[in-house]
């Protein structure tokens, strides 16, 4: 199949820079462009203040333009966040929420985005009802398929029956690759190391973690209370075991954080990519440690990379950098870990 | 273990209202990716030398304007959001402020995203001094 | 002593969810010239036939949209206001709903425009058929 | 001085006719056209639907100055209303509470009006705060001069200052001519007649009003919490004495209901509009019940427009019709009442 698989830059993957001052958003944009990215991908309420009036005055959107013209990137993807529970006596109601996607698929639209990227929390009835105006303003929607979420799930089915059900040329997936895993990334065994954790205890969630790979992940389900099905999913998946073990081998906070966070990791077979292609029109390039050899902890870029091929993949793969949290205590340097994931990814496009 | 920085060093000072110090006053930033309205902020926690501030003695201010943590529960405006990477400013209403010297705060942060299933907790802890 | 209509004369009736009668339900205006968002109304109080409706028991229903009085405190919405001049539906859940026939409503909107020193209470008054 | 003086109609005149379904937005415009008025003032939150939002469409805009020019009309107020305790929990702060006046004044604008109408509630630091935006929009903020407040007085004093230090020119009063009234409307004592007060209560208001009109009422001062300035200034007006009176004679619900209304009317001189016309660039022509004979039950228009005339006042007079609520029992006729004020105007302006 004949693929076109650009590169794009999510600024989430600067925010430690930008938290510190040393990038602004003209910053984060230049430092795309030296990666060689041709793409952008923007959380606006990261780094817009007083989001999202900026966005509605004719000087920002003209800076925007201007910037990038100036550093020749094409506007990805726009993230948004559903802030449902933006007061705390209630969820907002279904009319309300559609109102604040509309709001972001107007915003997104007049920043020059084609995609939006909605989270697993959103309501499927708030994306249904969002439809037509996406299609009026031409912003896919994008369901962001993040650990431990996985296409070809039940959880994935009941979204694939609304695309069906509308037939709407609207909405589709953006695959995170965190949940292309192949174990935990090492910037967080590292960590758990620094912060106290024991070898032994180390290995017992690493090779639990082995073991969910072997056996398959047992998937999660569909369900409005997050909290729940995140809880079942880790339940299904050995996490009591796993828990009780570190206890047994007398594993203290360290060794138990490294074990829960364990669970936000997953794998899921590419082949699922390629089964769902045809709604599938951006990604989320997750990573967490670009080795200088170029070689990512824990993401199975190469494999990834060639199911978009066979699948014949036509949008951005967008480098997400989430290793830095990992890192704060001994330094973070995301401009180098973006530029290596960058030319990882170039490798395994062209290679 | 040093981490990121999440106190303005220079922002610990006790605060003065018509000559007589009222409370002292620190300046930190959101432990969180993206900014958000004042609304999703549950709550801000405050110990300074082993003691625990009460919520209603708290003010919590961002560009320019300054709210109860109960106020804020209904603060949705764009003008008043903490914004990511920038300092909000916590003052502590007590009487006689902070006497001068080292002190060791913990204060935690604690915020409610919509789309996490739970509120995210971030304790900041610093040690500082009242000039 | 007629006044002007509040109440909507055909909107009187009992509410079926499932089969069942969950509750009984009346459309009326706003006793205000002006409109405005629910999170100013501080309460819908409702007595049918001497008997007060729990404050929890009542919801409210705007352009398709129902909430309760309580989650109205955060109703800021433009597609969510109490337009002036249009009905607004009120439901009180009660199992079996209202006895067909004759009833007598007593339905006190309390409103709080922020101009005004006191809140605004009106009293509708009204006869009404089940059928 | 050589005068300009307009008539205008507020629809908040027709504000009956508009609840019942009689009349939609355009037909108020059109029946405003047909008394000869040729200003228009808007309340937008009356009648606009979902506001503010059609006002920011170019659809409802087109619609709105296609009517103007249908009608012949000029906007000449949009009166607006600072919901600052739009959450229970609070007052907005100052910052909030400008960021809503800037908003009232950019929709002002957007609907061609150069005159906003704000209230005695608005704080005067909201007030100074939106000062140089309503200078950038051309928008003049006035603030209504309302029973119980009154020109030249402490109250209004406040205000002079602040013209006076800022230098403003877009700031200044709009008076309500209720402050005008020589006496209880009749339209309010007939409708305590039907609910049972009796003569010699009634009468016991009324002497009471008239003690005040000769007296001269004692002025309401500035106070942000007006609950507590109107009970002083109600106090300060004799009101005890006056309900003690009532309550002595018999009073029943009615009566009293007579007695605590009659502090809603009040009079001061007309003068106050020569001394203070500088800064006069609108006026509520507030007015309860015009006979068949075009004489008004309680406001002194021919007082009150001899002294427009006199200051050289260019603006517009502003039919706002109150007596409805006062008839909702017997039926209300907005439209014959607004056409003969406005003709009561005409022949006192022209006259
Ligand atoms: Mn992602
Ligand atoms: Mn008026």
């Amino acid at each position: 199949m004949s693929y076109d698989i650009k590169r794009s830059v999510s600024l989430y993957s600067y925010q430690d820079e930008y938290y510190d001052g040393k990038l602004d958003l003209e910053g984060c944009l230049r430092e795309t462009a030296k990666t060689g990215a041709t793409g952008v991908e923007l959380l606006a309420e990261q780094m817009i203040r007083r989001f999202p009036l900026p966005i509605e005055t004719q000087e920002f959107r003209d800076q925007w333009f201007g910037w990038l013209k100036k550093y020749n990137l094409e506007p990805s993807c726009y993230d948004a966040f559903l802030e449902n529970k933006i007061y705390d006596n209630r969820t907002l109601s279904l009319g309300e929420q559609i109102n604040m996607m509309k709001r972001d698929i107007r915003l997104a639209s007049m920043l020059g985005f084609k995609n939006l990227r909605t989270l697993v929390s959103t309501p499927m009835d708030v994306i249904e009802g969002s439809l037509d105006y996406a299609a009026e303003m031409d912003v896919k929607i994008g369901l962001e398929v993040h650990a431990p979420f996985s296409l070809n799930s039940g959880w994935a089915d009941g979204y694939m029956e609304m695309i069906h059900k509308t037939g709407t040329k609207h909405f589709g997936f953006i695959p995170d690759m965190g949940i292309f895993c192949r174990n935990i990334p090492d910037v967080l065994r590292d960590k758990a190391r620094r912060q106290g954790a024991s070898e032994e205890c180390i290995k017992i969630v690493d090779d639990s973690y082995a073991q969910r790979l072997e056996k398959g992940f047992v998937k999660i389900k569909y369900d409005l209370n997050l909290g729940k099905a995140n809880m079942e999913y880790r339940m299904a998946n050995g996490m009591k075991e796993m828990m009780d073990a570190v206890e047994k081998a007398g594993g203290g906070p360290a060794d138990k954080a490294y074990a829960g966070a364990s669970f936000t990791y997953s794998w899921s077979e590419p082949q699922d990519l390629i089964d769902n292609i045809d709604y599938i029109f951006h990604t989320h390039a997750k990573f967490y440690n670009v080795h200088e050899d170029y070689v990512e902890t824990a993401v199975a870029i190469p494999e990834v990379v060639e199911a978009f091929k066979k699948a014949g993949y036509k949008g951005f793969l967008s480098s997400e950098y989430e290793g830095g949290e990992h890192l704060r205590d001994v330094g973070v340097d995301s401009i180098e870990q973006v530029r290596r994931h960058q030319e990882a990814m170039r490798r395994a496009i062209e290679g | 273990m040093a981490g990121r920085q999440i106190y303005n060093p220079d922002g610990f000072k006790n605060v003065e209202e018509n000559g007589k110090i009222t409370g002292y006053q620190f300046q930190f930033k959101a432990q969180y990716y993206r900014g958000f309205t004042l609304s999703i902020v549950r709550d801000i926690q405050v110990n300074v030398d082993g003691e625990d501030a009460a919520r209603e003695d708290i003010r919590f201010t961002v560009n320019g304007e300054t709210f109860t943590l109960e106020e804020m529960r209904t603060v949705v405006d764009s003008d008043y959001r903490w914004e990511f990477g920038d300092y909000a400013t916590v003052t502590v209403q007590k009487e006689g402020g902070l006497a001068k010297g080292a002190h060791h705060i913990k204060a935690m942060q604690i915020i409610a995203p919509s789309y996490m299933p739970f509120q995210t907790e971030a304790l900041c802890e610093a040690d500082f001094e009242i000039a």
